[in-house]
């Protein structure tokens, strides 16, 4: 139990450092870097959790594929450190914070008001993780695979959109 | 094969013309266009004869020898509206009467397709016009098959449209165009108190099926005599004012001689023999539920009667000849009205196929002549044509002897059966004889006018005009047409003359149609040397009066003209038309946008602009206000949503 | 002693907070940040926490939809990605910037 | 990571001599190189240090290590040396998920008072339930050291070619995703053990209704699936930046790619992490379509019988069992590394623009249809087995 409590606080801790650094870095590269080392983190939770066909899809879809993307267009944009990187406003900027801050402790307070209420049954139900993927693959293939279709439909429909929108000269302002 | 696949055939191969035109109107010539158009058309001819062939022999196979015999070939095609208690599925059906339509909308159609060809010959539109032609068909066969009243008032709409569209087809006249606006508005009112009748017989049937709405009309048949209150009365009185825009009755018969702007054929075709006879068919069609309503009945015959007479006496004084033809067109839609109002529903279909095969055929004459005479109209500049025009001629003679009711031509069976029953049965009454026998006088003095003037007599040609006669796609609907001007008066020989012929040939209409129309309620009165004589009378007058006008016109007399100055006053007001549309607009119209104008200037200016300044003022103060929380920044949207969250969260925790 | 119980035992309830606050990250990034990009850096971020969250979810109730979401949430995610990118470029290649305010007139 | 110290403490030993390996493997691959380009060039190579120039690898890495160290100017120092070790990382996770031998089974003993065991060793790092995933997910991470590589230089020509490199890598992982579904389709796993275990003994495989057996034919994968054994073969190159597709270093046009400001141990790091991706990507070949470590014809399992009884000890056995097919494996993946050198000196480079039509246009289309076609096929033969 400890070996595992030690990997949850490690891996809470890199992946909080990580998410931190994305919103306080100024420069925009070390932001997508440091969003990357949290979805590996958010991967490693997963397996604790025993979801690791889902680690494995984070690690794909997230960490090697949409997070890279980011990088690349940054990149490309050769953007550097930014001089303004946050919105100006004291007032809107106290609001903001306070907002982000009320809906965590909020949202915390729920946690552990349903906690005293009914605390957590701490030992997990499920079958082993191989099992686990043939089950997920069962339910994604039955119960919900309309939203399976919907999902593919939408992926080619972005694939299109997303195409589009980049080889366009500038929208509206083309050649002006 | 079924019926199912005819009617499709008879329905669709109209429309599918109309599509291939349609939309190649640009690349398609008269010749192509027309061909293809007359090809559906004369498709959608022999599906109808197959159905009619079908029809006749439904007799023969389920219950030969006797008379009455349920003919009727429902087709249902799909479920079209279904709304609460409103059910309504495009359902299709051939009977007697609907066959009678088919038949002639499809034959006269047809016929009419070709002879455009010719005529269109040389016009830069044709395949639009031929669009329009095939559409105007689909159209017209989706109102006389069509199983119930939204159904038929689909196809009553969509043939208003291709009438609108076929006067105003020259549309860069000016005048042409506001032709086909006038029809066009005019129909509209009556096919306000189409829909609004429709909506009544909903309220008071529940249904709009013909067959539920003439089996439920017995329902009613207890209450009888109906008031002028009872639904039935205002729904029938509704229906017959859709019918009076749609035929040209008074008082929306406006329209009609206006609409000779648009091409000939179409006014032969629309405004003769098919379209304008909708609303006789509409009333045939529901001839139980009229019958209910012996108030209707009385208005219609009054207003068949005086249309009738009204009408050919302006045709008297007129000088166009296609106006004249127009007002014997209104003037024989009153005689088929009279004979509805009488309860001679058959009367009133025998002459309605009767007449669409003169009248088409004398307006297409009318257009041979105008054709040949370069668009020529006014037949104080024809005379003699007779010789250039050989064909045409002897065709319009024959149209000429058919309307005028001269035995045994088409036209004297039908016409004098209507005023035979319009004297003898019990909703008639003699003084509508009158009326109805001093109209076929008219009508014998101002057609034989016509004739003399344009084909008899002298030459008023002018000068660099050569007449010449027309090409054979137009001749052979002429001859067409002249033989069914002779013989189409056959099917419906009277009892009295046919038991005296030698293979007695009873009246073959009516005991074909007997099963889909209610007999009169006192019985068929039977006084033969009464019906002799009647009918002598009329052949007589009428052969006098187109004697006397023959005498005025061929002979080059001055008696019309003494005559028109001694009648003097009355002469203009004839000659004006009454001085109808100009009452119109006087009474109805020039009022009713002087109040618009007032309204317009007192409720929407001055009030409803107003307040709404007012209102649009404030409401701007305040958006202006909040305009500056939508600014379009997206973080503070999303502010928005944040404080959305913790608000409902509070609320959540602090409640549970 | 239960402090330090709590901190020993992992539960359901340490992987919530920890979404929790994963998503209060993002949504601080979102508010805050003006380059659209990073914005939806922060996007991502909060779609994690609650993806986190269904994982949790998931186990400690033994139902696999939590799952099922978390995968549906994934593939939305890199198609929102996919999508705000191209736009991002549409937007750096007018302004040379690629500051939230751009998109504010949505006429381009 | 196991039950007791003895346990751990191997699985922990395993780990660092499997990292020791790959490391390892690199200056003998990159001698094979050299002496095979040589052979295939006819020239000579490296001949001078050593018996066969052997030792010139070891002069290398003095070499590389005792370069000067510099730092580009314009660098961002962090990315500058973070990229050469991230490129390491997906190499030497992915080859510890693949099993390189049969697993040893150990019989309880005693030893200092205790009794320990028995134990059972997997022939790999780690051996995971989802080994395929996990392999696919690592290697995807392999597009950072470009990235960081390429933006920490601060050079134009390192960051178009960090950038022609991982754009690259993203197109043909699609092919290679592709290609492995149907392999895990077709094999209905995602362990690759498994994998392995379904690939005993002759080829057999149902038809028409019968049971058809090639007794010539191993029961290897590329027999089912030889369009996936082709794509995926070939994504791999386009994914280890190997020639026909090392575009990323098109000396001609960017210099030498993503490393132009590399040099030294930094370089060789990145070496490491390139012949890594062979080496990952020859194991897979042979797992997924050469039945992995087993000898071709022979189940392992017999193999261990007939040694216990012929050694008797079952410990014993089972070790000799281990590195005999472990051997088998390094047999078959030298086979595929050799391959890749071979390809390397054979052909020439692709123009970028061809590139990407291989990857898009041809080969994402044929690795869609193979997966169709096979997702159809299987649901016919259990529909057909089923029904």
């Amino acid at each position: 139990m400890a070996s595992e409590s030690f990997l949850f606080w490690l891996v809470a801790l890199l992946t909080m450092a990580g998410a931190l650094m994305t919103v306080t870095l100024t420069n925009p590269i070390f932001c997508a870097l440091s969003l990357a080392v949290t979805m590996v983190g958010v991967s490693a939770l997963f397996v604790t959790l025993d979801a690791y066909f889902l680690a494995g899809v984070q690690l794909i879809v997230y960490a090697g594929a949409v997070m890279v993307l980011f990088v690349m267009v940054l990149m490309l944009f050769d953007l550097k450190h930014e001089v303004k990187a946050f919105t100006r406003g004291i007032f809107s900027g106290a609001l903001k914070i306070a907002t982000v801050g009320l809906t965590a402790g909020l949202v915390s307070g729920a946690i552990f008001a349903t906690m005293r209420v009914s605390p957590p049954t701490g030992e997990p139900h499920l079958a082993p993780a191989n099992d686990l993927t043939a089950a997920l693959g069962q339910l994604l293939y039955s119960q919900y695979v309309f939203g399976f279709e919907a999902l593919g439909v939408l992926l080619l429909v972005v694939a299109v959109g997303a195409v589009a929108l980049a080889r366009s000269k500038g929208g509206t302002h083309a050649g002006s | 094969m079924d019926a199912q696949f005819f009617l499709i055939v008879l329905l669709f191969s109209p429309l599918i013309g109309f599509l291939i035109n349609g939309f190649r109107y640009r690349h398609h010539s008269a010749n192509v266009a027309g061909i293809i158009a007359t090809a559906a058309a004369g498709l959608s001819f022999l599906a109808a004869l197959a159905l009619v062939f079908q029809l006749v022999n439904f007799a023969a196979d389920s219950q030969a020898g006797t008379s009455a015999v349920h003919r009727r070939l429902a087709v249902d095609l799909f479920q079209w509206l279904d709304v609460g208690l409103l059910k309504v599925s495009a359902s299709f059906v051939i009977d007697p009467i609907s066959a009678i339509m088919i038949l002639v909308v499809t034959g006269v159609g047809s016929l009419i397709h070709l002879f455009s060809i010719g005529y269109m010959h040389h016009d830069a539109g044709a395949a639009k016009y031929f669009a329009y032609l095939n559409l105007f068909l689909f159209n017209m066969l989706v109102l006389v098959t069509g199983e119930s009243l939204p159904v038929m008032f689909v196809g009553w709409e969509g043939v208003g449209l291709c009438s609108y569209l076929l006067i105003g087809f020259w549309f860069t006249d000016e005048q042409k165009a506001a032709a086909g606006m006038k029809a066009f508005i005019t129909n509209r009112i009556g096919d306000a108190a189409f829909v609004l009748g429709m909506f009544i017989l909903f309220f008071a049937i529940g249904s709009l099926s013909f067959q539920t709405l003439n089996e439920g009309a017995r329902r009613f048949a207890d209450e009888a005599p109906l008031g002028w209150l009872h639904p039935i009365t205002l729904a029938t009185l509704f229906l017959f004012i859709g019918a009076t825009g749609k035929s040209a009755q008074i008082p929306l018969y406006v329209w009609l001689p206006d609409a000779m702007a648009g091409p000939t054929p179409v006014s032969a075709l629309i405004h003769a023999a098919t379209m304008v006879t909708a609303g006789v068919y509409m009333i045939v069609r529901l001839n139980a539920l009229f019958m209910m309503a012996p108030l209707t009945m009385m208005i219609i015959a009054i207003v068949g009667a005086l249309t009738a007479v009204m009408a050919a006496s302006i045709g008297l004084t007129q000088w166009d000849i296609k106006k004249v033809l127009a007002y014997s067109t209104v003037s024989q839609l009153g005689y088929m009205f009279l004979a509805c109002g009488v309860g001679a529903f058959s009367a009133a279909m025998f002459h309605l196929m009767t007449h669409a095969f003169f009248k088409a055929l004398m307006f297409l004459g009318s257009g041979s002549v105008i054709h040949a005479m370069h668009e020529e109209q006014d037949i104080r500049k024809m005379g003699g044509l007779r010789k250039a025009l050989p064909i045409t001629h002897a065709t319009f003679v024959l149209g000429w002897l058919a309307i005028i009711g001269i035995p045994p031509f088409a036209g004297f069976f039908s016409k004098d059966e209507i005023l035979w029953k319009t004297f003898s049965s019990p909703l008639g009454h003699p003084l509508l004889w009158v009326v109805g026998a001093a109209g076929a006088m008219m009508t014998a003095f101002y057609m034989t006018r016509l004739v003399a003037l344009t084909f008899w007599g002298e030459s008023r040609v002018p000068k660099g005009v050569h007449p010449h006669e027309s090409p054979p796609t137009m001749t052979i609907p002429l001859g067409v047409l002249g033989v069914l001007s002779v013989v189409g008066g056959w099917l419906g020989i009277p009892h009295l003359i046919g038991s005296a012929m030698p293979f007695h040939t009873d009246n073959i209409l009516e005991s074909f149609l007997a099963h889909s129309i209610v007999p009169l309620p006192g019985g068929e009165s039977s006084d033969s040397s009464l019906e002799v004589g009647l009918m002598l009378t009329s052949v007589v007058l009428a052969s006098a009066m187109a004697g006397l006008a023959f005498l005025f016109y061929a002979k080059k007399s001055t008696a019309p003209a003494r005559i028109a100055e001694a009648l003097g006053g009355f002469y203009r007001l004839v000659y004006n038309k009454y001085f109808v549309d100009e009452a119109y607009f006087r009474a109805l119209i020039n009022p009713l946008m002087r109040a618009s104008q007032k309204l317009w200037y007192y409720v929407d200016v001055s009030l409803i602009d107003r307040t709404t300044y007012v209102l649009s003022d404030t409401i701007r103060g305040g958006g202006s206000f909040v305009r500056s929380l939508q600014s379009g920044n997206l973080q503070q949207y999303a502010l928005y949503i944040g404080l959305g969250v913790v608000t409902v969260l509070s609320i959540i925790l602090v409640r549970g | 002693m239960q402090g330090l119980e709590s901190f020993f035992e992992v539960g359901l309830n340490h992987y919530l907070i920890l979404s929790t606050l994963l998503f209060a990250c993002g949504l601080a990034g979102v508010l805050l940040r003006r380059n659209v990009i990073v914005i939806m850096m922060s996007i991502e971020l909060m779609l994690n926490g609650v993806n986190l969250s269904f994982v949790a979810f998931s186990k400690y109730m033994a139902m696999l939809e939590g799952q099922i979401m978390v995968f549906f949430v994934m593939t939305i995610a890199a198609a929102e990605a996919a999508v705000g990118l191209a736009l991002a470029v549409a937007i750096f290649k007018r302004f040379r910037e690629v500051n939230i305010r751009y998109f504010e007139q949505l006429k381009g | 990571m196991g039950q007791d110290f003895v346990e751990v403490s191997i699985n922990v030993l395993k780990l660092i001599v499997i990292f020791l390996l790959i490391v390892q493997a690199v200056p003998v691959l990159v001698w094979l190189e050299r002496r095979g380009s040589a052979l295939i060039q006819n020239r000579l190579g490296p001949n001078r240090v050593g018996w066969m120039g052997l030792m010139q690898l070891l002069a290398d890495a003095v070499k590389f290590l005792f370069k000067e160290e510099f730092v580009p100017e314009k660098g961002i120092k962090v990315l500058y040396y973070a990229a050469p070790v991230v490129a390491l990382i997906p190499a030497t996770l992915a080859f510890c998920a693949i099993p390189l031998g049969h697993p040893i089974k150990v019989e309880a003993f005693h030893m200092l008072g205790h009794s320990w065991g028995p134990y059972v060793f997997p022939f790999q790092g780690y051996d995971m339930n989802i080994g395929i995933v996990f392999v696919l997910g690592v290697s995807s991470l392999a597009a950072y050291s470009l990235l960081l590589a390429g933006w920490g230089s601060g050079n134009k020509y390192s960051l178009l070619g960090a950038l022609r490199a991982s754009s690259q890598v993203i197109s043909y992982e699609l092919a290679l995703g592709l290609a492995v579904v149907s392999m895990v389709l077709f094999y209905g796993t995602l362990n690759l053990s498994e994998m392995i275990r379904q690939q005993q003994g002759v080829l057999v495989f149902q038809a028409f209704g019968q049971m058809i057996s090639v007794p010539w034919l191993p029961n290897w994968g590329i027999f089912y699936q030889p369009i996936a054994a082709i794509l995926f073969f070939a994504a791999t190159f386009a994914e280890s930046n190997r020639l026909p597709f090392d575009l990323p270093e098109g000396e001609a046009e960017l210099v030498a790619g993503f490393h132009v400001e590399y040099g030294g141990f930094k370089m060789l790091l990145f070496f490491i992490g390139e012949y890594g991706h062979m080496m990952v990507a020859s194991a897979l070949m042979t797992v997924f379509f050469f039945g992995g470590y087993q000898i071709p014809f022979v189940n392992p399992d017999e193999v261990y019988q007939n040694l216990t009884l012929s050694l008797g000890s079952s410990t014993l056995a089972s070790v000799v069992t281990g590195f005999l097919h472990h051997l088998v494996f390094f047999l078959k993946f030298a086979i595929f590394l050799w391959i890749f050198i071979q390809v390397r000196w054979t052909l020439p480079r692709f123009r970028y623009d061809q590139l990407m039509d291989l990857g898009w246009r041809t080969m994402l289309p044929w690795a869609l249809g193979n997966t169709m076609v096979t997702a159809l096929v299987i649901f016919i033969l259990n529909r057909s087995v089923g029904g």
